[in-house]
């Protein structure tokens, strides 16, 4: 019988930790030919297991270009992350999915991208620029605006300076202000506002912004004054989930299941979805 | 009930730090044998120990439970064990509404000196115990008395 | 009765005694009566009084979007009242701050209840303000503990079976802890999850240790509102082990909750005279 | 012409059922005053007559409260995946209300858009469903309000409908219902009268309008602060259908479950980081309401009610859709 609630085990290849509080694993199929039919698009999520605690969503966090792994990156914060937490390389973990909409990459080819995030959002960002970067001659510039509480809040902090070698790519990387270490070389300052003073130029842009309710809800105006209209502009809410099916009846926003209308939206679409999240 | 002549109960002990578990060492230390039946679970005080600590024991198949701390007047942290006796009185009477068998459900009070006590205290409960048969705690009831059939966790 | 209740009502709204007036209202005679929260003063003729007004009110004082409506006043029974007073012992509301009007109650229930035939606490004693005739019933005339007396003379197992038959209808619909004034948690124990301390799922195992759990962590402090027991969708008799808790605190403590505003709450006091006859 | 049954020959049949091993569930009077569809062990449980609606739903014959999907086991590493029981013995539910059984069809939409939810689809196919109409309602009986009636044959395999001299007439519907009283019926000149349901109380098409308006409304704060937040209007709702996913045991094996759950509990759609987006308890009815009237219909083109009242019998504080539903209509005609 297919049961579409049981996960598949995986075997987890590397832990890496982020920042005091995010960690992020690779993982890949422990029944091998899954390895190869597995696919998914960038902007996906999927439900991530520690037997004995419980499942978690995640965005997946890795490019879907590479075929031998998936990747997933969480914070410590409840009881399945602070399970996720203790794993080490070798140790089996439970994956369902691809779950959701993805971003639609192919429609943005020919487009500049601006990447904001904020905080842990950076991993359904991450997934996105690697991919964009691997089809680089498909898009135009790219601009990645990401801030932190700390500096040691910063998560896939060595991949930003991978980015920023690429040709045609701007990463400013910022910290709240307090937030900064001598050796800082970064912006100080809230995401919204470095954005602002950052002067992307933003003609033909399409933006994906990710972060807490409040940065989201400063960085719009800012992007409204760049020009960028609310349908260029694509987010990935976040919402308590726990089938990721469309059955569970947690995450809707609205009429909208974000588990299955989303995660990713447009700024016009949450326009039209009552404020519910 | 007829019972299999391997049936080993399992005890398990939920003991206070500063005396009880003291007074369990010292039995080891004077090499005073006692049935290895009890499984000791250790605890700051009684007064931590939490009446679904209790529960918990039987959900995972204890056969009995024995609560054990200071004597009055000894506790570590003054009143603990003063504390504990009240909702020991109290929790009693809950489970005997429930139909739980007191028989199961042991408190004492031993000393870091008393060593010889645990020895009597495991041995007694152990043997008794022993004679009562595994505690069924929650064998499913007739069922046709259940609203329906809903598989209990295996876990 | 219910206009000098709804005069009261518009007087302590008009005066600003009180920004909301938590009672009892009724859409149409012979509609259902349910709980409402009058905040002008043309309103406090929604207020109504009659044998149909069982919920305790005293559980909404706990409610985060009940306090953001401002300085209450509280509608209550004499047996409500009782749970003012363990919230106060308990520092859960400022007494100061709310205003109670009292109402005589002659019990609830067509038939009435069974907890109003041996009340014991018809008229309210703290109350700002009592309203009402003297009550139909006498206090504590009923026998208190008949429901539990009769159910005691079944053996161990038999309760146990009993008890598992009951429990195999629990859906844990939480209505008899919503429903408490006692249970004012922020986050239920069942509801917490590092580490998980009850099953959360309704099967025997896991409603037995939600029972158990519920009744006590209400030791001591059950005002016997038997609302729980009212509640509950599927018939279970919890006020049966509420019951066998409040008896071994009167008769082994000489205790009822929320009967002297004074007295040290029971569980969180001892005596060094504590009977441990059961402790080896 | 019809088809009828004597109660006696229903009895029988049912005794029949049982012994070839089916399972059979139905009203049965669990103490004074508590009538509860639960499974039934003996035909003299059943309960054919005398009550209006039972206190629970029969939802949970296909969605039971707790469902393990699966369990594990860890030796060590290794880690072992054990198939939850996926074959189900056949199953008649018995004397259900119409308006319970109209409830399942809406239930498959559910269970089935996209990703098949199959131990609900294996249930739902072990199972036949005989619906018994109803003679009488209550104030809480609002189902003509919502398209459905009394002999409402939606989600029906038969249908018993109360005749002359304790005997009902039977109408099948499918060919499960047609084998289920093959054979035992006779043939009367008597039929069944049809039976009237309660007076339509609001308007569907209307509630649905409003809601898409009222969304921000005060309604919501103004009718539903009463609410306790409990979860027994979901939990005998024949339609509510949320559910949790658990895990149960340690780090050396253990179960996952769905387990029930109910959008009133304010945990339900709390995030990891605190942040709640239905936070206070008028936000959790709305989202009740607005996902049966609107969102459901939306979505699958069904209201998510069927209008069985029992959200307003079960409620502590009177509450219930119809009342909410009621309040709209001072606000506004319905």
């Amino acid at each position: 019988m297919k049961n579409i609630y049981k996960p598949d085990p995986m075997e987890v290849l590397e832990v890496r930790r982020q920042t005091p509080d995010v960690k992020s694993v690779k993982i890949r199929f422990r029944e091998k030919e899954k390895n190869q039919n597995f696919s998914f698009r960038v902007g996906q999520f999927g439900c991530f297991s520690a037997f004995g605690y419980g499942e978690s969503t995640f965005n997946i966090c890795s490019s879907s270009n590479w075929k031998d792994h998936l990747e997933f990156c969480f914070r410590k914060t409840g009881k399945v992350t602070e399970a996720l937490w203790r794993i080490e390389e070798g140790d089996t973990v439970g994956f369902r999915g691809p779950y959701g909409n993805s971003y639609p990459v192919e429609q943005w080819e020919g487009r500049n991208l601006i990447f904001v995030g904020g905080g842990i959002a950076m991993p359904p960002i991450r997934c996105a620029i690697w991919y964009v970067l691997e089809n680089r001659a498909r898009y135009g510039d790219i601009s990645v605006v990401y801030g932190a509480r700390t500096v040691a809040d910063l998560a896939f902090a060595d991949e930003l300076e991978q980015w920023a070698r690429y040709d045609r790519v701007r990463v400013v990387r910022c910290v709240d202000p307090g937030g900064e270490t001598s050796d800082w070389k970064g912006e100080v300052g809230f995401v919204p506002a470095v954005l602002e003073r950052s002067q992307i130029s933003a003609g033909n842009s399409i933006a994906l912004v990710i972060g807490p309710p409040i940065m989201i809800k400063y960085t719009l105006p800012v992007l409204d004054k760049m020009g960028l209209a609310p349908n260029d502009i694509y987010t990935s809410l976040e919402n308590r989930m726990k089938c990721g099916l469309g059955k569970c009846g947690r995450c809707n926003v609205g009429p909208a299941y974000v588990c299955k209308e989303g995660p990713v939206f447009t700024m016009e679409q949450i326009r039209h979805l009552p404020a519910d999240f | 009930m007829s019972v299999p002549q391997t049936f080993e109960p399992k005890i398990v002990a939920f003991v206070c730090n500063w005396c009880t578990y003291l007074g369990a060492d010292l039995a080891g230390t004077n090499r005073l044998e006692y049935p290895a039946n009890v499984r000791i679970i250790r605890l700051p005080c009684t007064g931590r120990i939490d009446f679904n600590l209790i529960i918990k024991a039987f959900e995972l198949n204890a056969d009995a439970v024995l609560v054990s701390g200071c004597h009055p007047g000894d506790c570590h942290y003054t009143t603990g064990n003063y504390h504990a006796r009240r909702r020991w009185m109290l929790f009693r009477e809950l489970l005997s509404t429930l139909g739980f068998d007191l028989n199961r459900i042991h408190f004492t009070w031993i000393s870091a000196a008393e060593g010889k006590k645990w020895q009597q205290v495991i041995t007694e409960i152990t043997e008794k115990t022993r004679e009562m048969g595994p505690y069924p705690y929650l064998a499913i009831p007739d069922a046709s008395v259940s609203t329906v059939d809903h598989g209990e966790s295996t876990a | 009765m219910i206009e000098s209740l709804r005069a009261t009502c518009r007087r302590l709204l008009e005066t600003g005694t009180a920004q909301v007036v938590i009672g009892y209202g009724q859409a149409d005679p012979g509609k259902a009566v349910h709980p409402v929260f009058i905040r002008r003063p043309e309103d406090a003729d929604q207020l109504t009084w009659n044998d149909q007004c069982y919920p305790n009110l005293v559980a909404y004082l706990k409610r985060k979007e009940v306090q953001s409506l401002g300085k209450a006043a509280i509608v209550v029974k004499g047996c409500d009242e009782r749970g003012l007073i363990v919230l106060e012992r308990e520092s859960q509301i400022d007494r100061g701050s709310l205003y109670v009007i009292g109402i005589v109650c002659g019990g609830v229930g067509n038939p009435k209840l069974d907890k109003c035939k041996s009340c014991g606490a018809h008229r309210p004693r703290f109350a700002n303000e009592i309203l009402g005739e003297s009550s139909l019933l006498q206090d504590g005339v009923g026998q208190k503990w008949q429901a539990l007396e009769e159910f005691l003379t079944k053996s161990p197992s038999q309760r146990m079976a009993y008890w598992q038959n009951e429990f195999s209808r629990c859906l844990k619909c939480y209505a008899c802890r919503q429903v408490c004034p006692m249970c004012y948690c922020e986050r239920c124990l069942v509801d917490k999850n590092r580490p998980t301390c009850i099953d959360t799922s309704p099967t025997l195992k896991g409603n037995f240790a939600w029972h158990i759990t519920r009744a006590f962590h209400l030791a001591g402090r059950c005002i016997g509102c038997d609302e729980c027991t009212r509640v509950c969708p599927v018939g279970i008799d919890l006020r049966l082990l509420n019951q066998s808790l409040a008896k071994a605190a009167e008769e082994q403590f000489g205790y009822r909750a929320g009967m002297d505003p004074q007295a040290e709450p029971l569980i969180g006091s001892y005596s060094l005279q504590d009977k441990d006859g059961f402790i080896g | 012409m019809s088809e009828v049954i004597s109660a006696s020959a229903l009895r029988e049949l049912m005794r029949d059922w049982l012994r070839q091993g089916k399972q059979v569930f139905g009203p049965r009077q669990v103490k004074p005053g508590l009538v509860l569809y639960t499974r039934l062990t003996d035909p003299e449980q059943l309960l054919v007559s005398g009550f209006i609606h039972p206190s629970n739903s029969p939802k949970e014959f296909v969605f039971p409260r707790h469902e393990v999907i699966y369990s594990y086991r860890f030796e060590g590493k290794d880690l072992q995946l054990l198939d939850a029981p996926d074959s189900f013995p056949e199953q008649i539910v018995l004397a259900v209300r119409p308006c319970d059984a109209a409830a399942l069809p809406i239930l498959d939409k559910l269970f089935n858009w996209d990703f098949q939810d199959e131990f609900y689809n294996r249930r739902r196919q072990a199972t036949t469903v005989v619906t018994l109409a109803c003679l009488s309602h209550d104030d809480s009986c609002f189902c003509t309000s919502v398209g459905l009636g009394p002999a409402d044959p939606r989600g029906s395999d038969a249908m018993l409908l109360p005749a002359q001299d304790d005997e009902f007439e039977v109408r099948p519907f499918t060919e499960k219902g047609e084998a289920s009283f093959s054979g035992v019926t006779r043939t009367s000149s008597k039929q069944a009268g049809t039976p009237s349901g309660p007076a339509k109380k609001f308007d569907a098409g209307q509630v649905r309008t409003y809601l898409s308006e009222n969304f921000e409304g005060p309604i919501w704060h103004d009718e539903t602060l009463h609410c306790l937040g409990c979860g027994a209007c979901a939990y005998t709702c024949p339609t509510c259908h949320c559910f949790d996913i658990v895990d149960e045991g340690n780090a050396a094996g253990g179960i996952r479950a769905k387990n029930w759950d109910s959008c009133q509990f304010p945990i339900f759609s709390l995030h990891a980081s605190g942040h709640n987006p239905r936070s206070t308890q008028p936000q959790r009815q709305r989202q009740r309401l607005t996902h049966k009237f609107q969102i459901y219909p939306e979505k699958f083109g069904d209201i998510l009610c069927t209008g069985c009242g029992n959200c307003t019998r079960n409620c502590p504080v009177n509450l219930g859709v119809l009342n909410v539903l009621e309040a709209m209509k001072n606000g506004q005609p319905l």
